[in-house]
């Protein structure tokens, strides 16, 4: 593939338009009888950060993930991808979360060699080009990494 | 036609074989990211070959053959790397392993006991555009010595900020360690009159010439003595060297007090397992098996740099830097950090590009073989200072084209297209 | 016939291109010195080359194509490394620039506030047989924190003696640091025996492999974790790797705990004027650019050895070893110190010759093209154990055959012939 | 030159002669009217050492080397040098014995491109030989460097 195609493969139409119009940007406050847990990740070699906040609800074993707010600084890879996240998680149960979460890190990590199940990750799937530039899987994951550990604590 | 340009650019270039190679879909390759590290020419890289397949040997502790000429490249290259600083002595120098241990072991020693050890009370001055590395190491020894860290800041246009400079630098004083060519900003700073300052109150001058030495002619031992760093460091993989290796030099007067660094190896005297008692400089800083091959090949970079001419080579730099300044001005929207003046700077310009994030930018500009930085380029205070996470750097070196420049503003036209900016 | 001996060891000899090198006088080179640094094979100077002339560039910090060939190249070799002992993480790998910086980096960082901070009243224990790297940093931190040093001493045939362990491991005891296999003696030490004494008083074990790692087989996952050490050291030069880099293996567990050591360059999180914020292993510990060509160079050096495969070079080394040791016992006046059983020993062997200064033999040698070292080889402790200033070594490796070590003991009968002794 | 004429330049009959039968080797007392200084000097590299004394006498100005004694481990050339310097210096004044002291350093530092002055050197011209083995000069020069050490404080 040539530089200019892999470069349309990074830059899908579908990344381009959750960078510009991010789902679920901002910090907001937990309702009443949600549990949240707050974190603050960057990425040491480029700056970028995220504080990304999960607000839980539900019995313990059949919790929901109720919202993911954050405020976020970064390229449009890691931006794009926290928009996505929000979109894919929330309103899953944690353990289907987990499971997605497990599908998008398999993705970034598999250095384009994945075939991304379509069923799971939704828009999720426009990062299948990110994977082949090692450099830029960190921004991908900035807020996939946050969210599982925000998660982690807000479960207890 | 520019004016100031290396006579024979071709031909330089030539020497750096990784010039010639091409990049993803055969383009070829527009290396501008020597502020972060240089390429290194075929007599250098050869150098280290000879070195490896013909003179291996440890040094200083053979008596061999291998041993003797081993040890004849090693000290060698300290005079050839003395010569290049102008270094009063060559024993002043020392080798470490990058920038960084360098200022370290500075950093370190002067927390240790011993006549300038820091405490409570005391002050070390820096400035918010260094490098992590210039950074990081005086926060750790303040924090253990209970000494103050303090900073000058910097302007809206990247300069050091010398209003206060009484305040700052004053009688609790005992430190003052700052860049002389900032990474980011490109700031040349005005060492001279900030070592005067300094020595009138005492205080121990370092200076970070890791930006410095790749561009500027140094001549330590033509400095008035009050002017004169009394530690300076930089970096072997921005002159052209190898990685594994750098530089601190430092006046005797300052090295013979400060207490070792790192134990072992070569910087003893004598070794009893009651007590040890330690070699002379350079040896005393230089614990373990020093970085042989890699001191060689340094030791041929910089005799490199000086047959060019370091002269030559900063009025290239500048030339390729004010022009590029003239293209980035033609790309809407964008930005430069720091001075715009050549004659002021560097040739490290960062800049933001209005509406696309550094790192799509490099992303953009390396699909079409531009190769930049983009990032906090180890000086997140720096950023902090003007409002940004990070920026994109062009850095250009000795081997820079203006054809290359032509293609980097071309790119970055480019880059606003393909994020529909109009 | 030797058993034992690496079945192509002709064809092994080819891979490094210094043992075709002439001397003065024309005479073929025996290096006889490979205790104190390796000789390189092609393929990890072709490796660096390459690197060098295609790859070259900075690393973690580049977003560019360059620049993640250059991280793949660094972060493959950290791999490899880790391959190389059994790592139970890839991550528990830190490149530090010799075996001394590792010593020197975690008794340092042991010595800073922190969860295991030596002070007064603990103990560190260390033995008489330690390279000068293992010995003083020790000294310079215990001196600084008022913690005591304590030591093993040595048997006269060149054993720890271990007749005091239990006294010396105690309650107070924080640390216990030990070379697997000395470079004057040659004794192999029973570190897991040692380990399982320390952990059961909770004190941190530290390994000196400088001398194992290139002719022992090691795998630290394999071992029972009461016996495994916590942390460990080595250094590229001693196992056919470049000058310029080391090893400090550590588990995650414990370099957890320890605070950083040199800051700067990638080992931050976050850096702001007032603090900073620090990354997780293995980058809090690489501060600065690291040494990218050397790590490369050494992940092309351990992968070598892995293809000939570590158990096989020991097989090698304990034959040539066995048959040195017979050779040796033929030379009148000759007295080897430390043990005379190969299968207790590495291949490092020094020995005293009666009415010949050290450094006269190995002067006599190398006119015969005999390169071996003379001197107290960095452990002044030991020989002074043994009542002498210094002694002669000879140290072979995978390369060395029967050959050499015949003209090693021609060359010593020529000595004593050349001093007239008899 | 072949490597075994080069080892015979640097271990001369001299040479061997001075380090089997050393001149003024052991430490003594100085006499009354005899100022003295001791040092205790080591190579690092190879662990040769030597404590030396100078004993001064005369007025300030024309004072005499009256006795250099020492006790030292080493090599031949660290040996045979300290008993060649013992022979030389003795009975000068300091002025001249500083002036031998200038020629053999020269000698030594030379490369072996430096010719020896036997007027001055006697013995000492068998050093030329060790000129060319840059890792036995600084054998050659331990018990000089360390008269110079001890003469400067010995004169006060
Ligand atoms: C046992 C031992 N420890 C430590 C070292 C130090 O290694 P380096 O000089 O590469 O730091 C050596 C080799 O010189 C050694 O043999
Ligand atoms: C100004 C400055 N200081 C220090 C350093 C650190 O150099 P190194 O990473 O080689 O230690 C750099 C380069 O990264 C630099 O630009």
């Amino acid at each position: 593939m040539s530089a200019a195609q892999d470069l349309d493969a990074l830059y899908q139409e579908i990344i381009l338009d959750h960078y510009k119009n991010p789902h679920g940007k901002g910090l907001r406050e937990p309702a009443a009888a949600q549990r949240s847990a707050d974190v603050h990740h960057v990425n040491p070699t480029c700056g970028d950060e995220i504080t990304l906040r999960v607000h839980v609800e539900g019995e313990p074993g059949s919790e929901r993930v109720a919202d993911v707010s954050y405020d976020a600084v970064g390229c449009s890879i890691s931006q794009a991808s926290a928009s996505v996240l929000h979109e894919l998680l929330v309103g899953k149960t944690i353990d289907e979360a987990m499971n997605v979460h497990g599908e998008f890190l398999a993705l970034m990590q598999g250095k384009g060699t994945v075939e991304p199940d379509e069923e799971v990750l939704e828009d999720g799937i426009a990062f299948a080009g990110v994977a082949k530039f090692p450099a830029r899987v960190k921004c991908a994951l900035l807020s996939w990494m946050a969210w599982k550990d925000a998660t982690v604590q807000a479960r207890g | 036609m520019i004016s100031g340009l290396l006579p024979e650019l071709e031909v330089i270039r030539k020497d750096f074989p990784i010039l010639e190679r091409t990049l993803a879909g055969g383009l070829p390759l527009v290396y501008l990211d020597s502020a972060n590290t240089s390429q290194k020419p075929q007599v250098v890289i050869d150098t280290m070959v000879d070195h490896l397949e013909r003179h291996n040997a440890n040094i200083a502790r053979a008596m061999h053959q291998l041993g003797a000429e081993a040890t004849e490249a090693f000290e060698t290259a300290r005079d050839k790397v003395a010569a290049f600083i102008g270094a009063p002595e060559r024993d002043e120098v020392i080798f470490t392993k990058n920038a960084s241990e360098g200022l370290n072991l500075v950093a370190n020693t002067l927390s240790f006991p011993g006549e300038h050890q820091l405490g409570p009370g005391d002050e070390v001055v820096i400035t918010e555009m260094e490098h992590h590395s210039n950074i990081v190491p005086w926060q750790l020894v303040t924090q253990r010595t209970g000494a103050t860290l303090r900073w000058f800041g910097v302007t809206d246009e990247g300069r050091l900020d010398l209003d206060r400079i009484d305040e700052l630098i004053n009688e609790r004083t005992k430190v003052v360690s700052l860049t002389w060519v900032s990474n980011m900003l490109g700031t040349i700073n005005p060492i001279a009159e900030i070592a005067r300052k300094a020595h009138a109150v005492g205080a121990i001058v370092v200076v970070d010439a890791s930006q410095a030495a790749p561009q500027l002619p140094i001549d330590l031992a033509a400095m008035p003595v009050e002017e004169r760093p009394d530690l300076l460091v930089f970096t072997g993989h921005k002159v052209v060297g190898p990685t594994g290796i750098g530089v601190l030099w430092g006046s005797r007067a300052v090295l013979d007090t400060l207490p070792p660094f790192l134990g072992g190896g070569e910087m003893i005297e004598t070794v009893r397992m009651e007590g040890s008692t330690f070699a002379g400089i350079p040896h005393k800083f230089e614990a373990g098996t020093p970085p042989i091959a890699e001191a060689v090949g340094l030791g041929a970079a910089v005799e490199y740099l000086g047959h060019i001419g370091l002269d030559a080579i900063h009025t290239h730099e500048r030339a390729i830097t004010g022009y590029a300044l003239q293209g980035l001005a033609t790309v809407p929207g964008l930005t430069v950090l720091g001075p715009l003046d050549p004659a002021e700077r560097g040739g490290a310009i960062s800049f933001e590009l209005d509406g696309v994030h550094p790192h799509d930018v490099a992303q953009v500009l390396d699909s079409r073989g531009v190769a930049v930085r983009a990032g906090h380029h180890c000086a997140k205070p720096a950023h902090a200072r003007f409002g940004v996470q990070s920026s994109t750097r062009m850095s250009s070196y000795l081997y820079t084209t203006p054809d290359e420049i032509d293609a980097l503003v071309e790119a970055l036209n480019y880059t606003r297209s393909y994020f529909k900016l109009g």
